[in-house]
This record gives C-alpha cells, structure tokens and sequence, in this order.
C-alpha cells in the first residue's frame, strides 16, 4: 500500500533501556503498516543543516485512537538526528513518511517459525509475531544484543511467545553469545518451518548461514545507509540475486528492507560482485 | 499488528490550500513550452514512479529522469551518502537498466500518465552520446534531451567532458548533427571550472539549444571513527542548500553573457522562493533535487509557492521575472511604477 | 542602568574543563615549527586585537592576519554580507589601512604578545606582492607570509591570479626570487578552478614552501523582496560549513600528489573533529575562519576538541595523523595493531 | 569593558506591542553593560544552518538576582533567527556575547536633553536616561513609529522623563508624523543642549538634520548587517569622518553603534564616497 507524508505530533517519548521508544500520531500511516515496513522522519525542525530523513522500522501501531491513528517506534541515539529526537517534548511536530518498504511475507500454512531480533531490531518482529498469530502459527522468539541494557522487548516476548530465548554478548542477561549460536536449537525444539530475523548485518549473516545449512525459508530485514527512503536515490543498495539468477544492486527502501534471506550476498554486502548486472567492466565505463 | 487502547477517531483535516492567484506559468525552453517551469532534477526523482504516491507527475513542467546510459550499469559499492551541512554527497555511479530497458519500460509509463519527460543521457564516449539520442528519437513522452556531460572521457584519461569547453562542445555538436533527438537539447554544465561562461558559450555555440545549471560540486567527507573517506567511491557530488549560492551565481553570469539562452537552474532549491531566486538571477525554468529525499512532495508544493510569490510581487507572467534581477536602475517594476 | 528588583548573587561555577591527555600538537609548516597546528583565517580575525579579550593569541598556532595592500583601501560599499545555508558570502573588498600601518601598528603589537603572525598579503600585481614581501621582511612577530593570490591582476584584465596556473606561478616565483620575506612562503589557493591540482603544482614549482586552502567558493545571493542581489559587490565569497566537502576534497586531492608538502588547510572548520578531519585527508595544520564569527573563542576550543580527539584515536603526535586517511588498506593504527 | 561569551538562560519571554521583550540570564554581562551597547546571540541551536549571531540592544540589565546578572532585550521579528528567538521557553539555554560596542558618552554637566527613539529604538534610551538622570540632567523623550503597536516604552517614558511626545506616521497614537518633525519643539521646550537619537537610518539621518540646523550635539546609536559583532569581519562598516577630517568605513559594532551625528556621512550609507580614505582610485585596485 501506497505511502503517505503527514504532519504528525509527538504523543510520548520514553527511554526503554539503551532506547527511546516514542509514539507518534501519524493518522493514514497507521492505518496502512504492515510489519517490516519503515517510517522516515524529518529531523532538526525548519532552519536545520540536516536535510535527511532518518528511518526507524514499525515497532507497534494504533490504527485509531483519541488522536487519530500513532505510530510506535524504538531508537538508539546514534547521531545527530537521533540525539535531536531523543530531545523532543509531547505535542511537538514531527513530519513523517511511511508506511515504506516491503514488509515480511506471511506463510499461507499455519506453520511454527522463529523470530530472531538483535538490538532494536526485534522491535518490527513484535508486529509480525501478532500477524503470525492470527494465522496460527507458533511463534519462538530469539533476542540478542551486546549487553542486557541493549536488549529490546524481552518482557512482551515472555508474554506472547510460545518459547523466548535470550543471548548477550557479555552474558550479562540470558546465555551469553550470538542468536545464530542458539537458532539451531529454537528451530529444532519448535520444529520451525521458517525464520525471520531483523538485526545488524553481521547478524544477519550469521542468521542466513544457520538458515541455509537448516534448508530453511528465511527472511531477513536489512538496514542500509538512506538518502531519500522511498526509492529515487539509489544510495541504500545491496547485491541480491534476483528469480533470473542475476545479481542486481537492489534499493533495500523499496525492494526491501526485507529480503529472501538466501537472495542477498551477504558475502559482498558494501561491494559489487562482478558478476553483477551491469558491473564495471574495467576502463569502459 | 499489535492495537493499543483505541477510543474514538478524531479526524484532522488537511491544511486548506488557499487559492492561488492567477499567474501565467508558462515558460519556453527551446522549442519545448512546458506549462509552468518546475522540474524535477536528474537522479533526484528515478524515472517518476516512485513519487507517483507523492503528487500527479503531469502537474509539473516536466520530469527529469535518472542519467540513463547505453548499457545497464550497477554503480558503485556502498557507502553512496553522507550529509553535510546543508547538503550531501552523493556517488551512485550512474546505476540504471540501460537505455533499452528505459524507453520499453519507464518512458512509456512517463507518457501513459501525460508527464513531459526529460530524458538525461550520460556516456563515455562522444558515439555513445550519439547513440543515445537516437534511441530516444521520437519516442511518446520525450519533450527534452538533457545532456549530463559530467562524466569522464574515456578517449581522454577519464577528464570530464563539462570540464573541458571543447570537449563538451564535440558532444553536443555530434547530438546536434548525428543523433538529432528532435526535441531541444539541454547540456548541464557542472560549476566545477575555471570559467563556466566559457563552456557555456562552447556547447551554445555547438548548437545546444539551453543550459542545466548547476550539476554537483566534487566534495569529499571523511569519518573520523574509520579514519577514512566516507564514501565507497572517495569522492562524491555536493547537492542541496550548501551549494545555492554557487548556483545562482552561476546561472547569473551565463545570463548575463548570454540573455537569449534558455536557463534549467538547480542547485539547492528547496522553496518557491528559492525557486523565484533562481528566475530573477535568469533562469526560465527550475529543477527541484535533493529537496526531494527530505520532502518527496517538494516539487508541487515549490511550483505553488513559486506562483503566489510571483503574484505578490506584481507579476502577471513568470516570464516577465526571468532575469530581472539584472534591470538597470530606475526599470519599472512588475506593477508599472519605476523601482 | 535601570535596575530591576534583585535579591542575592548565585556564582555560577564555568564548565569545569577535563584534564587535556598528552598529544604532541607541534607541527612543521616548512620552516616554520608551530606549537600546535591551529590558527585563525585570514579576514576573520583582523589583525589579531579584537579577538584578545576572548583567548591568550599565543595559544595558537599562529595569527593569520586580514590580506594587506600597499595602500590603504576603503574596501566595498554595504551590504558586504549575506548569511546563506550553514554559509555566508562576504564582499569586503579587502579593506585596510595598507603595509606600511600594518608594520607600524598591527605586527608589533602581536609581537609584544608572543603571537606568531601569518601574515597575508594581496596586491593587483606581481610587483606589489614583491613589494608586500619586502616590507614584511625580518619583522619582529614574522613567523609565515600567506600569499593570497585570488586578487584581480589588473595586468591581465582583472583575472583572478589563483585561476590561472602561470599567472599564480609568477606572483610565487618573484616573492621567492626578490622579496623573499626570509619565512615560509604559503601560497593560498581558490578553489574556483578546474584542477586544483595544477595549480598548486605550479606554485610548488615556483617556489612555495607550502599552500593555504581553500579561498572561498565564488557565490552570489538574490534578495527576494527588492529583487537584486543582496551583496553591493553582486558576487561574493562563500564560507563556513558548507563548503568542507570541497574543503576537504582540495586538501584530499593535493596532498595525494603532493604528499611532500605541507597544507594549511581551511573550510568550514567549526569543530575539533572538523580539523581532524583535515588533518587526515593531508593538512598539516588547519584556519578556523568564519567560525570565531559564531563563537569567537572557537580556534582555541577547536585546538583543545583536536588534541582530544587525536588522544581519542591513540595517536601521540599530530603528524602520525597527517594524511592517515590515504594509509593503504592493512596499514598500522596508531594503537599499533592493523585495522 | 571588555565583552565575554558566557551560556545564558532564557528566564522570560513575553509579548510587548509588536514586540517581544526577552529576559535572559547572563553574568558577567550586566555588570559590565553601559547604555548604548548590544549583545550578539547565537540563533538556531545545534545542528541550525544560521551561523551568525543576532544583535540586539540592550533595554536594561539587572546586575545581581536569585539567577545572577540578567539582561533584557526587545526584538521585532524579522527573519529566520529571531522566529526562531520567538519560541524560545523559559530556562532554554542561550549563548550571548557582550556587552559589544562604544557607549553613550554622558555630558559631564547637567544639561537637559532630548532622547529620540523610532521603533524599538527607543529601548536603549531607557538605560541611558537613567544615567542622565543620577547626572542630573533633566530629560525629555521622543518616541516614535509607524503604528501605535510599534510605539516601545510609552508608559515607562511617561513615568520617567520629564517630558514626553509621541508620534505616530498614521497618527494612530500620539501626534501624526515623524520624531524629527517635532524635535526642534521639544529642544525648544526643555532648553536642551543635547540630543541623543535610536531608531533606523532614515530618522536618524533626518534628526541629524534637526540638531545641524539648531546647532545642537547629537549622539546617534546606529544599525547595520554585522556578521561577528567583535570587529574582525568589516562587514558593519559606514562612513566616519574622522578628528582628522578623514573619511573611513568604520566598523559599526567596535567604532559604533554610538557616533556623533555629525561625523556620520548619512547622505552616502550603502556607499563609498570619493573622497574616503582608499576609496577606489578606478582601475588600479
Ligand atoms: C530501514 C531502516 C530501519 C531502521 N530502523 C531503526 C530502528 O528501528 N531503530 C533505530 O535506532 N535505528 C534504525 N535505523 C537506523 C537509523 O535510521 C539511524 O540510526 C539514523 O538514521 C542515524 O541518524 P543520526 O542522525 O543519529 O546519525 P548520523 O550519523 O548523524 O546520520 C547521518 C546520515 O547518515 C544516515 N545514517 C547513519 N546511520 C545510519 C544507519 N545505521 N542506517 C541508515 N542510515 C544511517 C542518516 O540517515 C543520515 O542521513 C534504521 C535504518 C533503516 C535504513
Ligand atoms: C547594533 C544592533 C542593534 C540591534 N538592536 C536591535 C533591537 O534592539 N531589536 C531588534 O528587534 N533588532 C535589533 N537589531 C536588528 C537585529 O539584529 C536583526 O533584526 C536581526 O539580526 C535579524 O535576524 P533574522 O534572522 O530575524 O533576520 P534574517 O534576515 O534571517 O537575518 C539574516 C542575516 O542578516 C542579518 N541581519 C538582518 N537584518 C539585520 C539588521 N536589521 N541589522 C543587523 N543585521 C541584520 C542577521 O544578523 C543575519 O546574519 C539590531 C542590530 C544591530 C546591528
Ligand atoms: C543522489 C543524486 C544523484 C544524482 N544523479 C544525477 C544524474 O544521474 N545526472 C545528473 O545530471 N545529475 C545528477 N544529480 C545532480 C542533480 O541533478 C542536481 O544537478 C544537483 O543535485 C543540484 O541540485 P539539488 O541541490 O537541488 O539537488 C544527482 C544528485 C543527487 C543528489
Ligand atoms: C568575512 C571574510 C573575509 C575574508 N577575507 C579574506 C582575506 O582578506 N584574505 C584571504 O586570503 N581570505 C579571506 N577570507 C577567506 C578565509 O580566510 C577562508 O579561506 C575561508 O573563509 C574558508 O574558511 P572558513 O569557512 O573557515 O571561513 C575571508 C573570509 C571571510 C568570511
Ligand atoms: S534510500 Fe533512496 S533509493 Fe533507497
Ligand atoms: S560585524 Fe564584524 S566587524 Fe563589525
């Protein structure tokens, strides 16, 4: 579905940790978000240098309310545009755009599937566990994250996952290592069908290689540099094979930010493969 | 998805648009009269589609579509981006399908929604600038060629074309002669030179029919954390707001050598009045880029401010503003009485 | 004054400033060894005295003093300044009370304060700069003479000396042959060209010891409302933040073919990030410029914020950061493990 | 006295007429503020794209309170920067640098005189005024502006001077017409052997006249573009006619904004005139 830019208003903005999670009304984006999908904010207000918009995956939506439909979102402070975020008060304008990008694809049997989240990445995978549900699919949850404070939705996964299994880092909470060190034995004990997985891209990696010697369906939610968000830039791409078997520089806005996890090369994630269509053939170009 | 408590649904209305006043936005670019001069620029918009869900395509002059090139082409490794203050930097690498896959698949769905496309062709070589604009010769939707000469020469140790007044002129005049596209054929000129009137006046003189100005100004940005330059590709284009000034000085000495030819200004435009600054300094016409990412209905919303600006300043016709800025003292003004 | 009611005094404590970690900030800018590698930019801190009461001059690196004539100049009518997107132009036509009140008054008086002068000289022509040089010479306070050759060379029709590789060359060579100052000589390049490298190439070859960039960038503003450019002199010089990329790119560019010698480097510097920056693309010490406009006690907090920022990295000597960016991949961190 | 920069708060903002007055804490300022002089503050916050500070006079300073020194201003929204200003809350922090520029000097007998403020000229009249008066000199105001929501100070001028005359160019309060139109008058009135003038170039340039005329001394607080406000930038310059006679482009902040009337060459503001030391000899600059 179609995005849209609305004048939005901050309705609240809270720290969760090493996070904010803050709620916008953004009436027209709620109504339209599907998980997986991406709002992109303008930040720094009328007379800023920073002339971007920042993206923040779907945490949670309220299709209506007494404001009108909002939008959840969690971030870290990273730069910038986030620390000016963190900085804003209830009622201030935010001007945002969304729902953009291809959200997860849902399985059409109600089969059991694991949901593998690091860092705030689980936080769209909260979204999907709901939509999962209604077609009955057992869901598990996997999240990791460097330290316990970096950690996102631990409680609300106890509560609405069939099986949580938590990892840190530093061991600091849950078993200390990687999610791609326990995926095997999530997918085993649920007997899992599919994964799902939203993370920083080592991660990401790892999740696919476990996948791929599994022989499961996996899908994955990438996160690449974004100039504009909605697909005329061509700064936020990544090599992925397409159903033709060639490798094309895909526009992880508006192809992705999901991605057939055995579809993208990880391998060459920030390069150009040679055998990519169109890839420099020496001088000629 | 997960609902929170919900009450009632309280509906907000959208901003009520005031009616705009009556101005002739008509502006002539070559033989190509486009019906109000608000463009969008050359690798800011795609090839229209993805700002279809934005505003209706055909409200503009005209839509300025991605560098297209012979062959398909993947670009350059990622990073691609960085923000600067007020600005950004860009190194794509020209990636897109070939010119091909363009006129089969993204011209034609330019024209099926009554958009003017402008089509900006890049190459290598002057034959692949020749090829190009035969390609496009006659195809539905085409209203102007633009020629993005910032692209380096491989027959001269990659220097770019636009930085070399003879060798921007050869491209020009060998599209002029050879591969006549039938429609005016527009050369942007990059503000990375020595003297910008000269190129200028080279590709006019080799038959270019008006200008685009300003392509990107070669910057460069390094992250102090890796210790190197941002960019995959080293170097990259500056765009938006940071760069305005050098566009518009730009724009005002090539009027100002050359008053007949006409003008596409870009270069960090992001609001009507912006836009008006760009008119007054001489140009006929505006493309809207960068302004793009951070607002993707910039160009619609620049075209309204544009016209209620110039209808605040007493002007019955935008092509009485072009150029204005440089009437002599004591030259009346739009509403009659001398300024 | 009038007094409005009051109670007590409550003394507010200044920000307590964390311990500085041991860097070795000196920096050789050929002859020249400065203390640490930060200085004012020429035309942004008059001759030194106004910026007193906001830091202890000697602090710095070094004074870079407001280009001086032979002559008094009265410089341009107002407006002389424009403030644009994370930018300015300025059009101040170099004013000042010419050399000879300049030896008298102004360099004397910095020398009485243990400031290091850099001093920047301007002429229409290469006798004048030969002249400037002389005059200059063997002053007490001399530590650097900056040659700023973006001036209009009357001989030449008023272009500008920095656009043409030989015309620079020439100022260059007559200083070194006849006027030698006894100091580095540091040409200061415009960025307004289309290969910067050449010409700094030429003034190398001339005989500078080292090169100043970037100048600012050719701009020009348009005021909407009287609807002429805002500047008297029409065109101006733009500055600040938003010309580092280009800043940046010069300074990355030169010294890949010049490693050999050292750069001031300058653009848009705010920040001691900024100038580590700078320092890793290949300067050898950096101007803060129109900054100390914002924040007239920036060249001393940038120097602090760069000391920190090196110590940061692991890096104990500026030089070791010199250029970093450039090290081949695999190349040692300062830490000393590969990165 | 020497100006500092010093990270002030913003203590009040509120409405006056047409203008907003700002009260903002400052130490170190207050104590050393003289009537006549301006602060510089930093507009936009962090990530802004306004580089330079705006000035404004000085409408009264307390030297010592609960907050220490503050610093009152009053501002007419003009642009970017002072919209900006116009949404600034209480205990915002506020970078302000000052007190910038050359005083008022104060006659060394108690004369009567004349303060002639347009616009929000007339808030720097008040600090001074009160000088004149532990001077003893008796005081008598003029204020003027284009409406009556432009008038500053009326009311305060009415409890303090002496005499007071309002002027009004569409007559909506006071006597319809400029300041200098009722000048000589009110020199007349109180016998006065000075006149001190703020307000924008044209009335000012149209009370130098007045005092010419009559003979008197006349002190005049001017205002041009400043980028730094310190006197590094040469881009606040006028023509001054020197003690030696000489024609230069002084710089407004560090030379000004107080000049004798009759050294401002107010006929060629916005210009150079011939006959200014370096002025352009025709080709050879
Ligand atoms: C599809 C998508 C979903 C995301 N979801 C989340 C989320 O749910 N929570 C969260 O905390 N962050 C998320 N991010 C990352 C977030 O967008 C960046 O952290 C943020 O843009 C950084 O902005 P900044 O101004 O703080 O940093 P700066 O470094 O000042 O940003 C400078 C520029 O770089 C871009 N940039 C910098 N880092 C990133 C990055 N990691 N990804 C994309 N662009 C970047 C910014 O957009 C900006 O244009 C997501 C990114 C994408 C692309
Ligand atoms: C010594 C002095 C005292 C002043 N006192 C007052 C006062 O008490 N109250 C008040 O309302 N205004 C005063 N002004 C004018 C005030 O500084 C400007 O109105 C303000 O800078 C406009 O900023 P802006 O961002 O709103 O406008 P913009 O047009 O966005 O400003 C753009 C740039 O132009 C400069 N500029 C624009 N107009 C002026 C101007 N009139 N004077 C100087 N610089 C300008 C700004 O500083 C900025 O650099 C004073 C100016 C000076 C020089
Ligand atoms: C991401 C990006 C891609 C661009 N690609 C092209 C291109 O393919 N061809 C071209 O002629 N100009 C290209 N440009 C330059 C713009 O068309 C325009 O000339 C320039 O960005 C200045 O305008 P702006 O400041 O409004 O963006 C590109 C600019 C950006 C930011
Ligand atoms: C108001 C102003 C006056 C300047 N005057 C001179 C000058 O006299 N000589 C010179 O070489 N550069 C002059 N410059 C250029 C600066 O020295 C510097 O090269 C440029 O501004 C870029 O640095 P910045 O962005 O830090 O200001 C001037 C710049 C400004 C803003
Ligand atoms: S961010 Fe612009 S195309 Fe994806
Ligand atoms: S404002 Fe810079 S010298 Fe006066």
């Amino acid at each position: 579905m179609s995005a849209v830019q609305v004048s939005g208003e901050v309705l609240s903005l809270r720290r969760v940790g090493a996070y904010w999670l803050m709620s916008v009304v953004a009436p027209g984006i709620a109504e339209r978000a599907k998980p997986g999908q991406f709002i992109a904010v303008a930040v720094g207000g009328r007379q800023t240098s920073m002339l971007l918009r920042r993206s923040f995956a779907i945490y949670q939506v309220a299709e209506r309310g007494v404001y009108g439909g909002t939008v959840d979102v969690v971030f870290a402070v990273h730069g910038k545009g986030t620390e000016w975020l963190s900085r804003l008060r209830p009622h201030d304008a935010l001007d945002v755009v969304g729902p953009l990008g291809r959200p997860f694809r849902l399985p059409s049997t109600p089969v059991p599937v694991v949901l593998v989240g690091g860092g705030y990445g689980s936080a769209p995978l909260f979204g999907l566990a709901e939509a999962l549900r209604t077609r009955r699919c057992p869901v598990s949850f996997i999240i990791g994250a460097a330290t316990a404070d970096r950690l996102f939705g631990v409680l609300e996964a106890k509560r609405t996952a069939a099986t949580l299994t938590v990892t840190t880092d530093d061991g600091s909470m849950g078993e200390q290592g990687r999610v791609s060190d326990v995926l095997a034995a999530a997918v085993d004990r649920i007997a899992a069908e599919a994964v799902y997985a939203c993370g920083p891209m080592p991660m990401l990696r790892a999740v696919a290689g476990v996948t791929y010697t599994l022989g499961l369906p996996c899908q994955v939610a990438v996160e690449e540099w974004m100039a504009c968000g909605i697909g005329v830039c061509m700064t936020c791409v990544l090599p992925v094979v397409g159903d033709d078997g060639v490798t094309r520089m895909a526009r992880s806005c508006v192809e992705g930010p999901v991605f057939l996890a055995d579809r993208v090369r990880f391998d060459a994630i920030g390069r150009v493969p040679a055998d990519t269509l169109g890839a420099p053939t020496g001088g000629a170009w | 998805m997960t609902r929170l408590p919900s009450g009632d649904v309280t509906v907000r209305p959208a901003p009520s648009q005031p009616a705009l006043p009556q101005v002739d936005m008509s502006t002539s670019l070559g033989s190509f009269t486009a019906p109000n001069p608000v463009f969008t620029a050359s690798g800011c918009a795609a090839a229209g589609q993805e700002l279809a869900p934005f505003f209706d395509l055909s409200a503009l002059g005209g839509v300025v579509t991605k560098s297209v090139t012979l062959l398909p082409r993947s670009g350059r490794p990622t990073p691609r981006m960085a923000e600067t203050p007020s600005g950004m930097l860009n190194s794509i690498g020209l990636q897109g399908p070939g010119i091909d896959v363009f006129c089969e698949r993204d011209l034609p769905w330019l024209a099926a929604r009554g958009a003017r496309a402008v089509v900006s062709i890049a190459g290598s070589s002057v034959e692949d600038y020749v090829a190009l604009a035969r390609k496009v010769r006659g195809r539905a939707g085409l209203a102007m060629l633009e020629v993005n000469i910032s692209c380096p020469n491989v027959a001269d140790r990659g220097t770019v074309f636009a930085c070399d007044p003879r060798a921007a002129a050869r491209v020009v005049k060998a599209i002029h002669e050879h591969g006549n596209p039938g429609v005016p054929i527009f050369a942007k000129l990059s503000p990375d030179v020595t003297d910008i009137v000269a190129v200028a006046g080279a590709v006019v003189a080799a038959g270019a029919d008006g200008l685009s100005m300003i392509n990107t100004l070669l910057g460069l940005a390094i992250d102090s954390d890796t210790m190197r330059p941002v960019l995959a590709g080293v170097t990259g284009g500056l765009s938006g707001p940071a760069i305005r000034p050098v566009a518009l000085r730009c724009v005002w000495q090539v009027h100002q050598a050359m008053p007949e030819v006409p003008i596409l200004g870009m270069g960090g435009i992001r609001t009507g009045i912006d836009a008006l600054e760009f008119v007054l300094a001489g140009a006929s016409a505006v493309s809207v880029g960068t302004a793009v990412f951070g607002d993707p209905g910039a160009p619609v919303r620049v075209l309204r401010e544009l016209q209620r600006a110039l209808a605040d300043r007493g002007f019955g016709r935008l092509t009485d503003a072009v150029g204005y800025a440089h009437r002599p003292a004591g030259y009346p003004s739009p509403a009659g009485e001398g300024r």
